[in-house]
Parts: structure tokens; C-alpha cells; sequence
């Protein structure tokens, strides 16, 4: 694996809690974390890749002992201190309080509901052709790991690394995180819904016929 | 091979070192996860980079208007029409959108259907990705490791903790969203609805049943 | 990854701490958990693949917080109930106080330098021919399992499953961990010292002919 | 493909249930490391089944009798001896236990050279083996996670943790220690050392350099 919280496959983890009756937000903080980390992503620092590579990267005693939404507070509190917008004496409270240069950027509450209805696809032009067709028998990559950035994001997970699959379908060309994560830019290429037999990927199959299905950029796949 | 961009001895944009937790920017905050989040709120609010009134709208979009709702809608009309199904199995992303539901964690949507032969269950082993707009926030268990360390490997495990089984020659597919496809499983229509109105059918409609740790209720349950 | 002890590769770490001065334990409960450890481990209940499993299979977010020596502990209380050596009303401290059948094989002060000095070698006569020689090369299983107990002991870590390597020597026919942890028997079988290029295990090798050499079981291996 | 004895429907010896926290024995015991520890010596202790002397001798053996004075012996001589260096890395279980270097956690040892092409480094990933008879009980940092982790795949940057640098041609070779071989640092005899006695050049060998995290001393040094 390249990090903790790449944990598909993973043993040990104990029963699955269904929880019924829990409402969205289980603690009034939960909401303020989401709501937090979302208007602060609106002020146009960073990218969706760049704050999922921040949490993935707090350290492994932190990833596992943190909740879900302590997470993302923690990842959202790095950011700002290594993009620039807050400093640490801000997050030791020592921080001059006056208005902040990225203000105006502040998302308002009349323009909540318009962010979010727009979101922000992932998919763009490239002049990166698709090499594989549906049916296509591929393989990914050993290690799952980002080519480019040592310890950097990606998302091919290790449990599917190196495993042989069968391409499902083209979803079109999209941006791809690795670079994307890292400033690199977008580099948009064929994403693929890949298939593959439970068989390939785990000792203790539950079904003959189970299959996992990855979405998978091209860069992460080779003819198999 | 890969290309190499020399990452050994150059830093790129955004990359971290990898530090002890100590090191972390975020250690400077409160430990207790409470006063962490109303520190950091506070801090951003004093410099004018977040306005508390537009995290009260994006909590009240999320606890109150968007929700698993938006899901038994779509997937009411797929039982109803065979015609809005077959679309919505070619291009979910464009059929969706049309009734309104698109939007931050949702810009593409694939649609699958379970039959007799294959049951599809959704999950994010990396992190947590799930479709916003049209199940609303992932509940608890969703986000959580078993969840997500387990429904690849033993997906049947899994679904006996939610009280489900399947028939033994039913295959599982499991779809984990490695990417910004968001995964929709339409159920199967349960038994004895024919002639049941779109919001009638809407109510048998489960949250789980979308993601495919549950079956959709039975008419009268 | 079968659990989160198979860290080898593992980013987000941070730097080691060579702590020059430190004594050989820190603390004096890390000498008694060990002592506690050794002494228990000589009643004959388990073997050292057991009780290497039992730490193994703490829950990922104790494996992560526990301290070395934590973990020898945890592993240990689990491994006694399990065995039926205690019952769970002895750990609370409810349980009654005679003494217990096992007490006769206690170790003793005066048998302790034999038993430390004895040691427990793992090579065994084996009917298990070995099928490779110095040289040849050599492909890992993939995924890193055990293969007859789902989620069972295995030694084969996550980071070279799948690799190819080439066996650079062999070190005779050692008990199996797979099945020795289980009860199942200590089937020994070849044990070959491998050798890997760092660049078929790492994205970003630090030198084009480092090498890690693991020690793996026959049936871990096949002719690549 | 491999055996399989159906392990889904049986549960071999020794085989865990997967539970959460609260669930395994262990969380009956005092949080607390130090009492932890304590309840579990006081248990045993009461029905018979451990003695707090063989503790005390068990802790006096590794506190003060064996440690990488032994291994500093075993490299000094094949220093001063080719015939013993050779012999050494044909078969070190056998040459070192007629030094009187046996036991556990060393029942089998292979010795591996440095030279100027290729240095040699230990680790253990999956947990902590370490050649005890030879070296002691291993270091806090040779059983952190950080070690563990990142020796395998970044061995020059956990080296410049310990202040060591290669020159650049020379090739690291990281041993993972995952069966009962142990493995046994020959560093390369430090220049000057010419003509000095074992006893002095085994001054010069430290525990560090014999797992490969560190160097010899320099006569004098």
C-alpha cells in the first residue's frame, strides 16, 4: 500500500454497524466540519485531489484513531497553513485577526445553494487516445503508487494492484488526480470501468462469479 | 515504464513531507474534535474567509433538502417506465440531471441494476465518495474502516450485518468509486407492486437499498 | 494488505528517532511484559507463529495506538483466554485464585538460562522436495494470503506480492507459519532467502541496484 | 492453486474472530500499560502458572548478559581472522554457536559482509526479529513503525536519520527478516585498524553498525 488509508481488503476490522435510526449529521459538530471545509474549499486554494491527499497523509496514529469528520478537519487545518491562507500562530490563536487578502473570495450564503448545485466535473477534452476497448483484458500497474510523485497521491488501490481485469466500459477522459493532486496539472485521460474476478484479487473468494468493478485510468492499466 | 519527473529531489506543489504527528499544522488545534472545528470556524470566520450564515445554509441543504429521497425518486420511475430505465442505464448522468438532481459529488452518475443473476453494492475503499445529490450525506457505517476494508473482499459478510442474503446462485458486483463516477444500485422491484404510483413505489425505497446493503421495503411493511 | 501490521513501504511515517542512549527498556514494565511473555509462552500452549498472529490480529486502530510492548501484552491476555489457560472473569479480576492445572510446567528460576539458551530452531526434515535453485527466477503469490485460513498468519508481505525476484539460496525446509499458527501442523517445506530489485517493489527506487531479500516458503513462490 | 480446506465454514485452531476493540480479552485488562503489565503478572503469578524469580532472571539476562557485546566479538574476529570471516558467511549458525552465542531468537543466523559495492541492512516489517543471542533485545527504534515501514523502501533516507551517508555507487541490500533466519551485519573493518587485538577492534563495533543502520567507530573515535 502507499498509505493507511488505502484499506480495501483490509482484516481485522471487525462487524459493519447499520445504525438505523442515525440522523445526516450526528454530532452538531459533524455539520460545522462539513460546512467549514466546504466554504473554505470555495475560496479556491486547492482542488478536491489536493484535500483528499491531505488527509490520506496525516500520519498513520492519526488516521486511525481520528473519525471521520476529525479527519477532515485535520487535513483542512494543513492545507491552510501549507497553501498560505492561514499561518500556525493563526491555529494557536496568536494570529492578527484582521480581514484576510482571499475575503472577498468568502463564499456568501445567497451563493451556497448555486456552488453546490454546480459541483465541479472531472471530465474534459484530452488528446490522450483510449487504448483499450470493452472487453479488452488488462492489468494494472505493481505497485499502486503515483509515477510521478514519490508518496503522492493516486488512486489505484493496492488490493488491485498488479491484478488482471477485464475492461467494462469507457467513461470518457478525466483528470487525473495524480498530477492533479500535486499542481501538476489536470492531464485529462481515458477512465475505464475495470472488472475484475474476485478470484484475482482475494484467497478466500465468496462466489465463483463475484466480480469487484475499479474505475482505472489509462496510465494505471496495461494490455494484459 | 512510468515517467519520471525526478520527484527524489524536487518538491511539488502540495506535496508533503511526512511528518509525526506532532508536526502536523493541524496539532496547533484543540484536541477535542468540538472545540477543533469552532476554533478553526472561529479563526476563518475573524479573517472574513467564511461567513457562519453560509455554513448554516450548506448544513441546512444537507440535513433538510437533499437526501436519499432524490434516489427513491429516480429509482420509482425506473420501476414504472421501462423506457426512463433503459436511459437511465445508458446515461444516468443526463437522465438524473433532468429531474433536477445533479450537483458537488454527483457530476457523474452511472446507474446499475440488480437482477436475479447479480446483486451491486457500492463502496469507497480509498475514502468515502458516495453520490451527494442524490442520497445526501453517507451515513455513519459507510464512512467507516470495516465498511470500507471489508465490502470488496466479503460482501456477503458484510450484508449479513445488515440482516441481508441472497438467493446462493446471485453474484456480487461491487463497485468501488475510485474515481468521480458516483454509483447508483436500482433494486429490484419488489413483489406485488404492479400498478403502484411512482410516489407510492418512491416510500419502498430505502436509503440502503441504493447502495446495496439493503433491499427495498415490501408493500404494506 | 491481509492486516495492518504488514506496513514494509508504508508512506506518512515520519523520520526514525535512533535514540542513542536509550536503555535496553525504557520502562521497567516493558522488562516484565517481556519477562511475562517469555514465562507464559513456556506453559507449551502456543507456538511463536501463534502468538506472532495474535498481535497481529489486534483491531487496526489498537495495532496503531498500542506501543511495542502494549501489543505483546494485548496479543498475550488473548492468546490466554482463547487457549482456555484464563477465562475472561480472570482478567477482570473476578476469577478465583488456586492453582491452575498448567502450574506444574511453570518455568522456574533455575531453568530459565536453559530454556533462553536452548531456543526453539524452526528447520525440520522435510518430504517436501525443493523445486528452484540459487539463480532461478522466481514469481511471488499475489495477493499476500494465507491460503488455507481466510485472514490467517502468513509471512509473505504485502509489498512483494506478485513480484519477481531470484532465489539466492536456500535454507533448508523450516516449519510453515501458515499452518503452524493454526494448529494446522508444521508442514515444513523449503525456505529460500529471495532477492528483489528495489525497483520491482518501489515506484521510485533510491538506487538502480538496491535489492530487498525476504525469506520465503516454497509454496509462497512459483517459476516466473 | 492453493490448498484450500474450506476455511469459510471452519474455524481451524487458533483462528481469530475479527472484533472490534471491546470485544478481545484484552480490553478487560487496566488501560494503563504499567498496570496492564501488573494485573497480568499478579493473575499468573497467583495460580501458579508464572514465578516472579524466573521474571527477574528472564529481565537480568537481557538487561546485563546478552547484548551486542556478543555480536562485537563474532565481527571482530572475522576482522582479525579470514579463515573464521570465511567460515562465518558459510555457515554462521555454526561458527557462532561454538562461540558460545546460541538460543532464542538465533537459532539460525546468516552473516552478510559489507564491502565498498554493497551495504547491508535489517529490518523486520511484519514485526520485530531481531538476532537476540547476538544483539539483545532490539532497540526502540528497530520496532517503530517508522523503521518498519520505511526501511525497505527508502533505506538511504532512514540512514540519513542515523547521520549515515553511502557514497553513491555503493548498492544497499535490505534484509526483511520474515522467517527464523536472523541476520548479522559484517561492517567493514575501519581503516588504521591495523594489527590492533580482537578485544580492542570489538571496542570498535557498534550494535547500529551490525544491523546496518550504522558504522564502526574509527580507532581513537
Amino acid at each position: 500500500m502507499t498509505r493507511v488509508h488505502d484499506m480495501g481488503g483490509r482484516f481485522g476490522d471487525g462487524p459493519v454497524d447499520p445504525a438505523p435510526d442515525e440522523p445526516v449529521f450526528k454530532e452538531d459538530w459533524h455539520a460545522r466540519a462539513l460546512a467549514v471545509t466546504l466554504a473554505a474549499g470555495a475560496l479556491g486554494q486547492w482542488n478536491l485531489d489536493t484535500s483528499r491527499h491531505a488527509r490520506e497523509r496525516l500520519s498513520p496514529k492519526d488516521y486511525a484513531r481520528f473519525s471521520y469528520y476529525e479527519k477532515w478537519m485535520a487535513g483542512l487545518a494543513d492545507l491552510l497553513v501549507e497553501k498560505g491562507v492561514l499561518d500556525e500562530s493563526d491555529l494557536t490563536g496568536q494570529g492578527d485577526g484582521s480581514r484576510h487578502p482571499l475575503a472577498d473570495r468568502a463564499l456568501k450564503p445567497d451563493a451556497v445553494a448555486a456552488a453546490l448545485a454546480k459541483g465541479g466535473p472531472a471530465d474534459r477534452p484530452s488528446n490522450v487516445a483510449p487504448l483499450f476497448v470493452a472487453g479488452q483484458a488488462v492489468r494494472t500497474r505493481r505497485p499502486s503508487a503515483n509515477a510521478l510523485v514519490d508518496g503522492g497521491h493516486t488512486r489505484l488501490p493496492a488490493y488491485a494492484a498488479g491484478a488482471r481485469g477485464h475492461i467494462l466500459r469507457l467513461h470518457g477522459t478525466h483528470v487525473l488526480p495524480d498530477t492533479n493532486a500535486h499542481g501538476l496539472g489536470e492531464q485529462p485521460e481515458p477512465l475505464y470501468a475495470v472488472a475484475f474476478p474476485a478470484s484475482e484479487l482475494w484467497a478466500h473468494p465468496e462466489h465463483p462469479r463475484d466480480e469487484v468493478i475499479l474505475d482505472l485510468w489509462q496510465s494505471y492499466l496495461e494490455p494484459a | 515504464m512510468a515517467l519520471d519527473l525526478g520527484s527524489a529531489s524536487r518538491k511539488p506543489d502540495g506535496m508533503p513531507h511526512d511528518h509525526h504527528d506532532h508536526d502536523h499544522p493541524h496539532s496547533h488545534l484543540p484536541p477535542d474534535p468540538a472545540l477543533r472545528v469552532k476554533a478553526l470556524e472561529t479563526i476563518l470566520t475573524r479573517k472574513g474567509l467564511i461567513d457562519p450564515a453560509a455554513l448554516d445554509e450548506i448544513i441546512d441543504i444537507y440535513q433538510n433538502r437533499i437526501g436519499p429521497k432524490n434516489g427513491a425518486q429516480v429509482v420509482a420511475r425506473a420501476w414504472a417506465d421501462p423506457g426512463f430505465m433503459h436511459a437511465l442505464t445508458e446515461d444516468a448522468t443526463a437522465v438524473i440531471a433532468e429531474m433536477g438532481f445533479y450537483g458537488r459529488q454527483g457530476e457523474h452518475i452511472t446507474a446499475v441494476a440488480n437482477t436475479d443473476d447479480t446483486h451491486n453494492m457500492v463502496v469507497c475503499t480509498l475514502c468515502s465518495c458516495y453520490p451527494w445529490p442524490l442520497l445526501g450525506i453517507p451515513p455513519g457505517w459507510y464512512k467507516s474502516d470495516a465498511y470500507r476494508a471489508r465490502a470488496v473482499r466479503e460482501p456477503r459478510k458484510v450484508l449479513a450485518d445488515f440482516g441481508v442474503s441472497l438467493p446462493e446462485d446471485t453474484a456480487v458486483r461491487v463497485w468501488d468509486s475510485t474515481a468521480e463516477m458516483r454509483y447508483l444500485v436500482i433494486p429490484q422491484r419488489p413483489a406485488g407492486t404492479e400498478g403502484m404510483s411512482e410516489e407510492d413505489l418512491a416510500a419502498l425505497v430505502t436509503r440502503d437499498s441504493m447502495i446495496g446493503t439493503g433491499l427495498p421495503r415490501e408493500p404494506g411493511q
